[in-house]
Formats: structure tokens, C-alpha cells, sequence
């Protein structure tokens, strides 16, 4: 029997749980030629900024065991092109769509809520609280919970439908941040960004990536991503969107076990343009094979 | 709208039969797979993207200019040196029967050339790429000379699919073993200079093609180059495979779908 | 030309850079049928406590892409048995021998420090403080820089030969905590432990790991430790023994780039028995090929 | 000392050729390579480890019991099942001419038994091990009744390998489609418990070997089995293949260097 995939994140409702990790799926359009995007859970754009942004000088990306880094450094055209340009192209596929968005400072974050706000076919912001916040000497929002908590604020008055806060794995006690982000309003969390990695290239005895610094993703992260979701799950109540490494149909069901209520697949599109539909597909007859009626059941099921 | 939006090529994934993967020289290899979807659809300068293993490590696909495409026998081929983890894999005695493919990818040289005769300024394995060029340009019935430079005689490779274009080739080798001894930005300055070709096109190292730059902007010529980048997707969406280039909404152009091949006059050098 | 590959570590001499990862080499007996071991620049042996302690149930272990998950739980026969019946052995060995201590409460690092000490041929102890405090309800001592600071000063007041502090990367900031034992008297810093991980089997829906979570180790987490080198380098001037997934002579060599100054082999020992006498090798062959005269010029050359 | 020096066994690594990997029944197949320094130190119950990618990934090594070793022809068997990523690499068609072999490693059965006759009591692949045992104690003159167990037919495995070695084979299904339908435990239990054999030894999933130490301990007969657990180095040092077994310092026993093959009497059971 077709197993029921259905998933509600935040009071969106997704036909599975199966969406896009942000910035590793472009805009969609990248994988239109693939993938038939309409049928994604949801689409997660990669996260714009205010102003355009030009992003990191190259190398950006380095091949790690089993992961990647990569220092993109958010390139992205900006809010204002993003609206004319992507959105009326995106509202057409009949998915929700999720827009991740960062900023340097809190009124930043708060400006991209108001422009964003009134834009039809947006479905939720998720606020990448990965940036490091200028103002307070280039920590990262999401290290500490009073900051975190401060931007999804922001975001929150300025926009009226659900806000995700997408959390960073570089932390001492990611609990704490899921409960200062819960307790400023955010809808839902979706977990984990990259970890904090670097690569040198022993020839040319240089780092290899022209940042130095660069975000570690893949398989390689998965264990540490399983364990923040599971992590969270116990700490709030808030649906979970995790990701991690996620690559194949047995990865998403564990964590969906681990409490997720979505997964977000991200490196394996990057190896694989046809990753997203293909962790589905497999999921859907994981599923079935074990005779699973509503994907819902399945939900924190490892903790019981 | 072009740095939202991939090209509207036509690009497939799929597993691909390896007829043969043999040792062409020193660390050179030539693998000719069979994908005739592909085939059909390559133009002159794109690539493909190869998965070179079924585990995670090393989790990134490859990318490899299309080094011949015969439409009649579905084949595909790449010309490859052997430099790190990947390509050792490729060459080795593990590869298995087949491999993913994903191609062609990005967008190529502009053939017919604008205006002919055309140099063609090949170096190191920037020749691979190139003999698909002069493939089709001979058979737009446009001529030129090809440029053909490398570290060692051994490594001038491709004699044969140069010869069967019956395009002219020029050599040089920074030892000296075979034509020119220097490099083959020297060899080519000259008649560049004089205005003996009207349009440019050329790969290989970096280095090599930014000399060339100059070389065409004090000639006055105009052309194409082909660059490479470390690269994630492929397809245009990861913005992992930036190079700096004029005439783009920013000021990073991506390698994979923006190019390879952009023109000559717009990359910024530094 | 032989390169010299001395290294000097807080006083102590080692004639190459190459130590063991603590818990990963047993106490060195398990490998001498495959091992030379008087060819090492160092021995660290696996982590005591003052009372034997049983560790955790089975299964402690789990495979992960490009890692593996442990959860061992610090078994080990206690400080007395150590001291009466592996150490004797240890001292025919001639090389220098870092005895790995951990335990729940100040007071037992103490305590350690000073049975160890009056102990014979023990040339440092590396102080293992990702143990967690049971006083302070279960955080973990090397995850606040005024906890690592205080065990740092509990053991070197109780022992007189160098101590290394060993952190973890399971922090917001490595900078702040290498800060710390380096002003609470610490000779040198050993880094990384394990990343925070888990498992899960998603046929039996439960956690494979029978503690649930373990520590990630191996060539998956290469890119966040020789992040934390990198920044320990630039943070604190004391000598730093580098680890985290180094299985190669070209792993070992990045490492020495990014700042440290010995380093250690550890999960390559679980999949090699030969691995950390193959990584001596390999980066001797490496620095003669690029022709470097001594190993200590290319310590941190990266920041350069 | 025990628990902190391993025994003094002679342990190899090296690279095996690989001559034979063929399948045998349904997801089952057997290794033949060639390692005659591993062979000639092998004892019935000791295993290998087996490295079964040049990657990093899988990244660990893969236990497996000795099922053959043939001092004349220097070959070593295994007998093995495809349950994972690891056993599908050893079973498909990428695994190229060699493997890593670390091995021989634990302690293996009492060779001769202490007492005769025999019970060798088989669960799935736990025949695998005990076939060398069988050899062994053929050789030894010794004798008794191999009791066989699987879950279906088709994994009655070595039916050859064990008429050769002459014991008596008695055999039970879990779906009743070959001997007795149950399994194995039932089976010899009623033997075991009138008394007909001396001594026991057992291979095979650990739910079946607490069964019979069950079992065995009613019916008052001393005996060996073998266990399996999750391992890292396979060589006594990184504490993380342990089970709980009495008779050690602390809790627990290293499967891998103090067993696996353990007094049935000693072993905790959950
Ligand atoms: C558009 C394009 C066309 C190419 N065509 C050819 C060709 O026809 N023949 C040929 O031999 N080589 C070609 N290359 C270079 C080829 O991609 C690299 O040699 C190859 O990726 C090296 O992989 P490796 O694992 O052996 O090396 P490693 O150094 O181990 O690779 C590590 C990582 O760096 C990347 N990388 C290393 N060198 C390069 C490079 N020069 N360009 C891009 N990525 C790199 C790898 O893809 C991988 O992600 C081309 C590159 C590009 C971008
Ligand atoms: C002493 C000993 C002897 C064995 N002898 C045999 C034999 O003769 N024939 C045979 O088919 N199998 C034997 N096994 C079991 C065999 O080791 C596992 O089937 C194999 O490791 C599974 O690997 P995988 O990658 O296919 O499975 P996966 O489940 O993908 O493996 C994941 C991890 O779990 C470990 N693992 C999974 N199952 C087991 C298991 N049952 N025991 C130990 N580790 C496991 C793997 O080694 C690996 O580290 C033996 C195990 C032990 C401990
Ligand atoms: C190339 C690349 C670009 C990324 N860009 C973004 C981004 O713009 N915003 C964001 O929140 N996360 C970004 N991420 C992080 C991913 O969304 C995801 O959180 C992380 O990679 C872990 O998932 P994975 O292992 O499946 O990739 C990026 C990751 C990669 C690999
Ligand atoms: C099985 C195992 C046991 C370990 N036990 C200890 C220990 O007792 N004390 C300690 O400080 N670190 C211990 N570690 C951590 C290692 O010493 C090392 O810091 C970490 O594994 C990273 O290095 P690697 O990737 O080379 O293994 C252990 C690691 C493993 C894999
Ligand atoms: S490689 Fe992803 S955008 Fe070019
Ligand atoms: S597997 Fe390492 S001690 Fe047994």
C-alpha cells in the first residue's frame, strides 16, 4: 500500500518530507532539466542577502573524505532581483518554497522579512543564522542564544507566515540555541549547517580554499547531524527539518527516526543532480517495505 | 537573466558503458565510453562530469573536456592525465564496467569561428578539447594552424586525430625535445602579431592562457579560451566553480555553466 | 639527504614528530608484533582513571562514512594496575611515554597527578578533559575555559614533568579554551578528540551505538581538526600535537602546515595495524623529496 | 594479564591474491586466497580481517572466521553472506586482485576437545568456522554429530566440506524444508540433554547460542562458542568489540583477542 508521505512543518503543508537543502539547489531552475521539482516536499532556494553579493574569490570548493568544503561566501543577486527575477518562476510550480535568508546585522535580517513579506508565493523564510553579525566583532548569530534569539525576532515581526531557524552545528550546546530560537517564535528548526572545516594543500603548502575557512558537508557530517537532531528533538517541541549528508533513502529514514519531520538533501544533489527525487523514491519504498502506513509514526520514533 | 538560469542545453545522467581506458603515454590515458544520448547532443569545448566511484570517497564527479564524439559508433571519448586520487582511480584496475556520466555540460567554443583562419593554441591536455574543435571546424571547411605545446615531447599528444583534421600543427616543448624549445604562447606571438589569424581560440594551464591574453589584446585578435575550475555541480547551481569575468551581473562568472570556454578579452587575469 | 625529524614538545625530545592518538593504540603491546615500536617519536597510551572502570556496553562501535563512532566509555584497568603492571614494560621501550588521565572531578585529576607522579618513566601526561564533570551536572570539563583552566592547574600542582592538554572540538570556540590551559600552565595542547556523533539502525529503529552517542573519529573529521590546529596556532604560542583522521604522510605533513608540531595517528591504527610507522615513512619520504632539511621549518608554514 | 597484553599468537598482515570468489547458494560465497604464512599459523575458530576498499570508505575492516586453510596449496577459505555495504564490495565485481589480510587473529577452539563425543552445533553461517573445526578434530580421531541449522534449505551450506570430514550431520530448518523443521537448539537438545555427548562447540547468531548455553547448562555439558561483535582493530587495542564474559579483570571480554571463541559457561546473556 502507498504509504501516506504527507508532513506538516509550522502549519506548511508538504505532499513528503523531502526538500532542498538551501544553496546546494540553486534557485531549482539549475535542476529542472533532472528533476520534476513539483514533486519535492518543498523547494529551498539558496539564501539571498539585502545587496547583491559577490561571494568568496576561488578556489570556493574542496574535496574532503567522503564530504566537501566549500566558502561560496552566499554569492547571490540580492532581494530586489531575487523578487522580480526568481520568485514569479518559482510560485508556478505548485510546491512550497522556502526562502533562506542571512544579513550581517539584525536590522538586516529585518529588512529582508519586510521586502520579503509582501511577496506572493513564498511559503516560510528560514533565517541562516550562520553569519558571523559585524556588530558584535564577526561572531556568529547562531553561537550564541541571545543573538539567535534577537534575529528571529526581527524576522518574526516583519513577517507574517512561518520562520524556520536553520541552526549551526559549531556550538557548544546546540540545545540551547534551539531553546532561545523557540522561545523567540520561530515556527520550526531545521539543522544542521556546516561544520567549520579547512583544507591545505601540502604541495603548494597554502590552504587550499582562497578563504582559508569553508563549510564541511556530506556524508562525512552525517553522525554529527543525526546527533543535533536528536539533540533537539529532546529539547524542544518545534518540528525539525534535518540534514546532514543525507544521500540516500535509509539516510532520510534515520533521520526522520532521529526526529525530524522533514530531511533536506544538499551535498548529494551536488554529486548527483537527480539526488533529490532519488531519496524520495527510496524513502517511499524503505516505507513500504516495512509496511509503514503514515510516514508521521515514524517521527522521534528512536527515542522511544 | 543568465546567472539565475542555466543555458537551455540539453544534459543527461546516465551510466555509460567503458569500451576501453588505455594508456596513451606517459600518465595519459584515453577512455572512450559508449553514450550515444550524449554524443548526439556535445558540442566542441563542453564536458562531462564522471563519478570515478560507487563510495563516497572521493564523492566528486570529475570534470573532463569531450575529447571526440562519433556519432555513428555512440562513443564518447576523453583524453585524461593521471594527477590525483580521481584520476588514478580512472586509470586503475577497479573502475568496473561502467561509469556515471553527466554531460555535456556548460557551454562550448563558437563553431563556426567568427572569422577564419583561426589559431588554435592548445596546452598540456587543453588539447583534448581542441581536436573535438578542429574536428567541426574542419568540416565547417574553416582552416587555421594549431599551437600545440606541452613539458616533454611525449606529452605533445593526439598526433593522429590532429592529422586525420588535416589542420597545421606547430609544436613547442619547454625542453625542447620536440619543435620549438620554450613555450607555446612564444611560438604562436609571432604570427599573431602579424595579424596572420583572425580569431583565437585556445586551452590549458592558466598560466598559459593568460600570457595568451595578452599576447591577443597587444595583437588586436580576438578569441575564445577555455578554463578550468574545481568544480561541485556541474550544472550551474552550487556557485562553487567562480572565475572572474567581464560581462556577468557580478563579478564572478560560473565555470561549469557560463563557460568553460569564455571570450579571451573578459577574464580577468590577477 | 636524511631530513631531521626531531621535534621537541614542552621539553620533551622525540626523535620524529609521529605519536599515537590516546585509546586507539591500546598500551602499545597489542601492537608489537606489527610495530617497531622504538621507531616512534612518542607513546600515548590509552586514557586511565583512577579507579578501573568497566566502560560502557556493547556495541561501542559503529562505522560511518569515512569515520567511525566509539563509545568505549574509558574502560581501563585503573591507575594501580597501570602503574604495577603496563608501565614497567613501557619503560624498556626507550622512547618517551605520555600517560593519557581523565576523571569526573577535579579532585580525581588530582589525585591521578600525584600517584603518577613519583611513578618512573612517564615523560608527560595529557590531561583527556572531554570527560564530563559530574559535579557541574554532566558538562563537560573542556567545553568551559574556566573548568579546562582549573584542571589544568589541579594536575600540574600534582605533577612535575610537562602536561599537555588535550581538547575537544565540541565547542563554539577552540580559541577560548586553548587560551585558557595555556594560562593555567599547560605545556602543550593535544587536539582534536572526537567529534560528537551518533548512529542509528533504521531496521531496528533504535541507536546503534548501546550509549546512544559516540565519538566520531577518522578520515571524515580531517577538515574540522586541522581547522582547530590552525586556529590553536594562531591563538596561543604553545607546542600543539595534532590529530583527527591522519592516515597518510601527506595527512601528517598538512597538519605540521597548519601549526602542529607532533602529530598523532589514531582511528589508522584501528584499520592498519602498520599505519603509524606507514605515515613516519611517508612523510620522511615526502620532506625529502621536497628536499626540507628539517621538519621543524615547516611547522605552521601555512600562515605564512 | 590478560585483559591488557594479547596473546602471544603469530598475527600477519599482507596483501592476498584473491583466486576464487564464487557464489554458493543465495547471497552466500566463498573466498579462496592465497595466504600460505596465514594458513600455516591458523587455528579452527581464529578469523581474519579483511580490508575490503582502497578508500576511506568503508572504512573499517571486516571480520570473518577461517572455514578452510590448506597447508599444501597455502589457500585460505572463507564462507560468507551478503548482509551489508562491506560483504556486497566483497561480492561484487570491483574487487580487484587482492585483499588486505590481517590474520590469524583470536583464540580460537580446544583442539583436541577435552572430551569425546562431540556435539557441533551450526547456526547459518556458524558453519563456517566449525567446518575447520571439523577437519581438525577428524584429524585429531576424534568424533561426535554436527548438528546444522539455517533458515532455509538453501542455507544448509558445505554439505561437501562436511562429508568430507566424516561426522555424522543432522539438520534443521527454520521453514522446515530440509531435517528437522525448528531449530537447531531443539534439535541436538534432546542428545545433549540424555547425555550422548562429552563436550559441545558452537557457531551462529547470538539468540541460538544463548538457547543452547541454556541448555547445555541444564543438561550439565561443558562447551565452547563463538561470538560475533561489532570490531574495530581485531587485535585487542581499542576496546570496542567487548562482551560480557566472567573470568576477566573487568566486565567485559575483548571478542576479538580474548575470544572469539569463549567458554559456553562464562558468557553473560542479556
Ligand atoms: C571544464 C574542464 C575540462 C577539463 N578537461 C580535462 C581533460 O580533458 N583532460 C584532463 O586530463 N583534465 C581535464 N580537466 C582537469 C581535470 O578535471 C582534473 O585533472 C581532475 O579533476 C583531477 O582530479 P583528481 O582527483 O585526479 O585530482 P585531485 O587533485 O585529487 O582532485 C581534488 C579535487 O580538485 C579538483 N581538481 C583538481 N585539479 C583540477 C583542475 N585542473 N580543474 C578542475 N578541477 C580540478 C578535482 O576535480 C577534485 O574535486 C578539466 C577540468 C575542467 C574544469
Ligand atoms: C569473529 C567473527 C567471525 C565471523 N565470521 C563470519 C563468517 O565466517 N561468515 C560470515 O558471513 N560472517 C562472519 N562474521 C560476520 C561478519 O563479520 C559480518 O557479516 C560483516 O562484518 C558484515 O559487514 P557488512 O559491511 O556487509 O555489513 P554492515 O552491516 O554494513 O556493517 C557495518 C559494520 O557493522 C559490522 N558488523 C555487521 N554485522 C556484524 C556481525 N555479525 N559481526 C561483527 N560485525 C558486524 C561490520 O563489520 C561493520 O563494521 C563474523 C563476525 C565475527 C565477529
Ligand atoms: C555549496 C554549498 C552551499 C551552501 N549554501 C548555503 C546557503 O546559502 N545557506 C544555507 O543556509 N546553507 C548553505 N549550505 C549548507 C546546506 O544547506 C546544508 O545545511 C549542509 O550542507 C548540510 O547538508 P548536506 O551535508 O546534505 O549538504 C550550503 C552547502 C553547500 C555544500
Ligand atoms: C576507539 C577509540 C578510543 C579512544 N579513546 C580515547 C581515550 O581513551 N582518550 C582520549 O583522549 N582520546 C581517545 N580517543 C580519541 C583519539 O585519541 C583521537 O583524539 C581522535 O580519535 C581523533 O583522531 P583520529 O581521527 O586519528 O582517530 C579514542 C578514539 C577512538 C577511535
Ligand atoms: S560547479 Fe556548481 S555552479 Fe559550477
Ligand atoms: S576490535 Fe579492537 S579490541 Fe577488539
Amino acid at each position: 500500500m502507498k504509504p501516506d508521505l504527507a508532513v506538516e512543518i509550522a502549519g506548511i503543508r508538504m505532499q513528503n518530507p523531502v526538500t532542498t537543502a538551501s544553496g546546494t539547489f540553486g534557485y531549482g531552475f539549475e535542476y529542472a532539466k533532472y528533476v520534476d521539482l513539483s514533486r519535492l516536499g518543498a523547494l529551498t532556494v539558496k539564501t539571498i542577502t539585502f545587496d547583491p553579493r559577490d561571494g568568496n574569490p576561488p578556489p570556493r570548493i574542496a574535496e574532503t573524505p567522503s564530504g566537501m568544503l566549500n566558502a561560496v561566501g552566499l554569492e547571490n543577486p540580492g532581494v530586489d532581483r531575487f523578487i522580480t527575477d526568481v520568485l514569479p518562476g518559482l510560485e508556478e510550480l505548485g510546491i512550497p518554497v522556502v526562502v533562506s535568508i542571512a544579513g550581517n546585522t539584525v536590522e538586516e535580517y529585518a529588512a529582508l522579512a519586510e521586502r520579503l513579506d509582501p511577496a506572493g508565493g513564498i511559503s516560510a523564510v528560514e533565517v541562516n543564522i550562520s553569519c558571523p553579525n559585524v556588530k558584535a566583532g564577526g561572531i556568529a548569530f547562531g553561537t550564541v542564544p541571545e543573538m539567535a534569539a534577537e534575529v528571529v525576532k526581527a524576522v518574526k515581526a516583519g513577517f507574517s507566515r512561518p520562520v524556520i531557524a536553520k541552526l549551526t552545528p559549531n556550538v557548544t550546546d546546540i540545545r540551547s540555541i534551539a531553546l532561545a530560537v523557540a522561545g523567540a517564535g520561530a515556527d520550526a528548526i531545521s539543522l544542521i549547517n556546516t561544520l567549520l572545516g579547512m583544507s591545505i594543500d601540502w604541495r603548494s603548502r597554502k590552504p587550499l580554499l582562497a578563504n582559508v575557512f569553508g563549510g564541511l558537508s556530506g556524508p562525512a557530517v552525517k553522525p554529527v547531524a543525526l546527533r543535533c537532531v536528536w539533540q533537539v528533538f529532546e529539547a524542544v517541541s518545534l518540528p525539525i527539518i534535518g540534514m546532514g549528508g543525507i544521500s540516500s533513502g535509509a539516510d532520510a529514514l534515520e533521520f526522520i527516526l532521529a526526529g525530524a519531520r522533514a530531511i533536506a538533501v544538499g551535498t548529494a544533489n551536488i554529486v548527483n543532480p537527480t539526488a533529490v527525487t532519488g531519496v524520495l523514491d527510496e524513502l517511499e519504498a524503505l516505507l513500504v517495505q516495512q509496511g509503514v502506513r503514515n510516514v508521521n509514526e515514524l517521527v522521534g520514533a528512536a527515542h522511544r | 537573466m543568465s546567472d539565475l538560469i542555466a543555458g537551455e542545453t540539453l544534459a543527461l545522467i546516465h551510466d555509460a558503458g567503458v569500451l576501453a581506458n588505455e594508456r596513451v603515454s606517459d600518465g595519459v590515458y584515453r577512455l572512450i565510453l559508449y553514450a550515444p544520448d550524449i554524443v548526439r547532443a556535445a558540442r566542441p569545448g563542453q564536458f562531462v562530469h564522471l563519478k570515478l566511484s560507487h563510495s563516497t570517497d572521493p564523492l566528486l564527479r570529475r570534470p573532463f573536456g569531450i575529447y571526440g564524439a562519433d556519432l555513428a559508433a555512440g562513443t564518447l571519448e576523453i583524453l585524461y592525465q593521471v594527477v590525483g586520487r580521481g584520476t588514478k582511480l580512472l586509470a586503475g584496475d577497479r573502475l568496473g564496467p561502467v561509469l556515471s556520466v553527466l554531460g555535456p555540460l556548460g557551454r562550448g567554443f563558437t563553431v563556426p569561428a567568427p572569422a577564419a583562419p583561426v589559431a588554435v593554441v592548445a596546452g598540456g591536455l587543453g588539447i583534448a578539447p581542441l581536436c573535438f574543435l578542429l574536428d567541426e571546424l574542419g568540416a565547417a571547411g574553416q582552416d587555421g594552424v594549431l599551437f600545440q605545446g606541452a613539458r616533454t615531447s611525449d606529452l605533445i599528444l593526439a598526433g593522429e586525430r590532429v592529422a586525420r583534421t588535416g589542420f597545421d600543427r606547430k609544436t613547442a616543448t619547454d625542453d625542447g625535445s620536440a619543435g620549438f624549445h620554450g613555450s607555446v604562447v612564444e611560438l604562436a606571438a609571432g604570427e599573431l602579431r602579424r595579424g596572420r589569424f583572425s580569431y583565437v581560440y585556445a586551452a590549458g594551464p592558466a598560466l598559459m592562457l593568460k600570457a595568451l591574453c595578452k599576447v591577443m589584446r597587444e595583437a588586436g585578435v580576438e578569441g575564445e579560451v577555455s578554463l578550468e575550475q574545481r568544480m561541485g555541480c556541474g550544472v550551474g547551481a552550487c556557485m562553487c566553480c567562480s572565475a572572474a569575468v567581464h560581462g556577468y551581473p557580478r563579478k564572478y562568472a560560473r565555470v561549469c555553466a557560463d563557460g568553460p570556454v569564455f571570450p579571451a578579452g573578459e577574464v580577468v587575469w590577477e
